[in-house]
């Protein structure tokens, strides 16, 4: 993965985001306060201003660095400290490198996510992002362990990540403003595991036909 | 809608322009990003206090910031948590060598946020401290949820500990202070209607005509049960009852009693419920040695009230007494 | 209707049992008939100040008995005028030689029964002065009417006066300051929503969803004219133009700008009307020195706001900022 | 009238207050604050707990001035310091007296009037109690002045009431509450007339077929 794709995306990324403002609020307005989608957009479009003035870079780390920090500043609520610190940990993991193989890859958003479980403190099962960013870290590294493609990787990545987020649907919630609900927010699909599916997502589609770059 | 405000998106914009103007002799309002601060801030040598959170449960906590309770507040827009850009600036502001004390809200976001806040801090040299406050009774098994949400004892907390700060005390003295604050007290309110979140437009929360919601937490988040409406005699048992088995009040005790507005219920109403909170705990022996009666931490236009008490004890009586000068609670200055 | 009462009929008595309880160090309330007085009174020497009125408008008046603002308080039932045995056992329980003076506001009801509360006070020996407080500028043509309504400036002549009256002022220089107040001070409030009166138990009137009366009522009185909600930007300009133009302020004038909650209106919306005042009497070269906001003389649950302003000389703001402590408003001690 | 009679003639008032309740405060809900029939019946059963206790005497001034009395301290609002002033002035005129002549009746309430003009400042015209009162003391002195029994003088009273509480629906009021709805207090009629017609009224009623006494 060279800057320009990482740099493709995060836009994708934004662009998915903006267009599921409002599926993703109102996932949250069923068993959280209708803001996950605002929240997210709010952010990805403060991340868009801030890596167009990025300057001359091949930094990929300094590139999701500033995605995390601007997510922190930009998005509040739970969502932002927790993408935030995936980035953040992304950019640490891929700090210096101007081209990320499949396997820095992996071990970049595995990173991110041991950053969002640190932070976040939820485990698999809780109904939140770590449901789909799991099943994402862990078809990545099975389909690389396969011989994959990175493109195919990202493929099934991302169908696990959708896999993990529709699993959420029947849990009972153990973080965040939805496990307030307890039993009443089983039913409902996570907002925040759908917004990390399509992040995933956006990664797979991005690189689609670009194998083994 | 109906609400006294010009684009919901600049609700908070203007009303911080308007405790700007408003109170230029005692606050200092920055945006980009947004925080309270005391005038007359940093206070050197004196621990500073900080807290924050989502707008429109003013006055908390910007009107709590002035002499004798927190050096810094920081809004995040109606109801979401503020970044840790703002609490970081805050900490800069406000600390006068002797460290900083968060004092947080239990909710996920809040609590995310000021941890970040607090290592980019660090990271600069600042000593923070934070403790969360968690005082809902209305949350039931708060170890398999994000745990119980931070409300009234929030108020309490801000003020003792800002008068342990103002007579020189330590941050881990101040931050041990605020944990036995927040351990000795409890709370739960209850909705008469919904409030609206001006970005969202309309109800968080539908409620008939003959109903309330009882648990209800500060941001419209449903709470125990929804129920047909009842005297208040029943609805202060049903706020006051789950609170003293919780801790448990017993008898003997003496306690700070605050009944809280959550924006829309006027005060003579505010006073019934604190005549019918004051028999019921006189029935069981508790004696009210102080008591705070008002809007203090609200939920935009919300209907009903909180109860909150706070097991006292000699030295959180005398802090409590002790001079305060904010534009949201004063006395003694 | 919902509200945090038992039965309607009671809801004065127990508000008031409420405030005995809440505030026996510092008030004294009396039944048969109702009073609210200063623990402290008679105050011997001092010119004492009674006001009175319907209830449902706290904190007026019972939540500005104390040092540096009323004696007493004379409580009506809920909008409904007291009756002139309380005023007359109020003016009994707080004379402390030097006479008494009642603040009116003006409402035919009121007036009349502070008349004979006066004549029976006069027949006893107690020396009273009455003046009548009408600055609501809503109320057109007052001279074919019952005239002008009083407001918001109560509150301010209430704490102006009650300072005169700390400092050893006469009965007769008190009650010169107090029509000084009245004189220099205009008003106006609008509504979102009705309120209900708990003996009636449905809303004093109907509005649509997407109306607004202007130049309401304290007690829910049709205004001006009933309006499609706009931005605050153009309610603030409904309001403070008619105010403006009726004395007139003018460029120059130092006023005091107090923002008024009808009770439903929570704080964060009444500084964006702040914030919008502000800049009004700014582009009017008129300077806001003194300004008071919250929920002081409220409607019950009514959502909306009233604006007074005040045109000060250098007396009134000393007398405004001298200490005082009621549990509705206090400082400086 | 003997004092037995006042004491009828209040009671009479008392039951009228009570049974119109409803009707008075429907009237003050049009133009004022719906609570004149409230009010007065409050008032009343106050009166009649009150002159219950009130023990031997034929002294119909103290009787008035016991009814004004509580009229005052239990009415409240505008209404209450009025009717207690007629009464109490009623009280003045007839004090010591254990029988009134219909001169003297006469002459109670026209000093009963004079008072509630006195302290309301109203004129004849203004929509106030003072447009039935009026042509209730003028057609009593009018009929006496013709020769006319007692018991016909009120019942002449009373129809000119009637006719002063009427003529009181067209008026734009200028005087209470309703004044502060200008034009729009026009086509109601005025709660305080009302109750004052029912006043005279029941004075007429009580002495129906009790002629010359
Ligand atoms: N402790 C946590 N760990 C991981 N994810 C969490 C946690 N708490 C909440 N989330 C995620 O955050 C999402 C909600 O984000 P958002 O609505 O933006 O924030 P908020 O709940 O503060 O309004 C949830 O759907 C969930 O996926
Ligand atoms: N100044 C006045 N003089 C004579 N009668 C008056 C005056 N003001 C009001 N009233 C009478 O009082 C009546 C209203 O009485 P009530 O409803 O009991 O009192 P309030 O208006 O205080 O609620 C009006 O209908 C009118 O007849
Ligand atoms: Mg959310
Ligand atoms: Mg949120
Ligand atoms: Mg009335
Ligand atoms: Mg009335």
């Amino acid at each position: 993965m060279s800057y320009s794709q990482a740099d493709d995306w995060i836009r994708a990324f934004a662009a998915t985001a903006a267009a599921n403002k409002v599926y993703l609020t109102e996932l949250d307005s069923a068993i959280g306060d209708a803001d996950h989608g605002i929240n997210m957009n709010r952010g990805m479009q403060a991340v868009l201003g801030k890596i167009d003035g990025i300057g001359e870079t091949d930094d990929i780390g300094a590139l999701l660095k500033t995605v995390g920090m601007t997510l922190v500043s930009t998005v509040g609520g739970a969502s932002g400290p927790l993408y935030g610190t995936l980035f953040l940990r992304m950019g640490t993991a891929a700090a210096g490198k101007s081209e990320l193989s499949a396997d820095d890859w992996a071990a970049a958003l595995a990173a991110g996510l041991a950053g969002v479980q640190t932070r976040g403190k939820a485990e698999l099962g809780d109904k939140t992002m770590v449901d789909a960013l799991t099943p994402a870290v862990d078809a990545l590294q099975a389909a690389l362990a396969d011989g994959a493609a990175f493109d195919d990787a990202l493929r099934r990545s991302a169908e696990a990540a959708e896999g993990g987020m529709k699993a959420t649907i029947p849990l009972v919630a153990r973080k965040g403003r939805a496990s307030y609900l307890g039993e009443r927010s089983a039913g409902h699909q996570d907002p925040g595991a759908t917004s990390s599916w399509l992040l995933v997502l956006a990664a797979a589609d991005t690189f689609a036909g670009q194998a083994g770059q | 809608m109906k609400k006294l405000i010009n684009d919901p998106a600049d609700v908070l914009k203007e009303a911080l322009q308007g405790v700007a103007a408003a109170h230029a002799d005692r606050l200092t309002v920055l945006t980009e990003p947004n925080i309270i601060i005391r005038a007359d801030a940093p206070v050197q040598g004196k621990v500073a206090l900080v807290s924050g959170g989502g707008a429109g449960h003013e006055p908390l906590h910007g009107g709590f910031v002035g002499m004798g309770m927190l050096d810094a507040a920081c809004p995040g827009e109606v109801f979401t948590s503020p970044t840790p850009d703002q609490m970081l600036a805050a900490d800069k502001a406000v600390n006068g060598g002797a460290g900083v004390l968060h004092i947080v809200k239990n909710y996920t976001g809040d609590v995310l946020n000021f941890e970040m806040a607090a290592e980019l801090a660090g990271a600069e040299d600042i000593e923070v401290e934070a403790v969360v406050i968690d005082d809902d009774v209305a949350v039931k098994d708060s170890l398999y949820t994000a745990g119980r949400r931070g409300v009234g004892a929030t108020v309490l907390a801000e003020k003792i500990c800002g008068a342990a700060a103002e007579q020189g005390k330590s941050l881990a003295e101040v931050a041990e202070l605020c944990r036995r604050v927040n351990a000795n007290a409890r709370s739960m309110g209850m909705a008469l209607t919904s409030c609206t979140v001006p970005a969202a437009g309309k109800p968080t929360f539908e409620l008939g005509a003959a109903e309330m919601e009882i648990g209800v937490g500060i941001h419209g988040e449903p709470g125990r049960e929804r129920k047909a409406l009842a005297p208040v005699h029943e609805v202060v048992e049903m706020l006051a009852a789950p609170i003293v088995d919780d801790l448990p009040f017993a008898s003997g005790d003496r306690v700070l009693a605050f009944v809280n507005s959550m924006g829309g219920t006027p005060l003579i109403e505010l006073y019934i419920v604190y005549n019918e909170l004051n028999q019921f705990l006189s029935a069981r022996g508790i004696e009210v040695s102080r008591n705070l009666i008002g809007p203090y931490i609200t939920s935009l236009e919300m209907q009903g009230c909180s109860i909150t008490l706070l097991k006292l004890d000699d030295e959180m009586t005398a802090l409590w007494d002790a001079p305060v000068n904010t534009t949201g609670l004063r006395w003694g200055a």
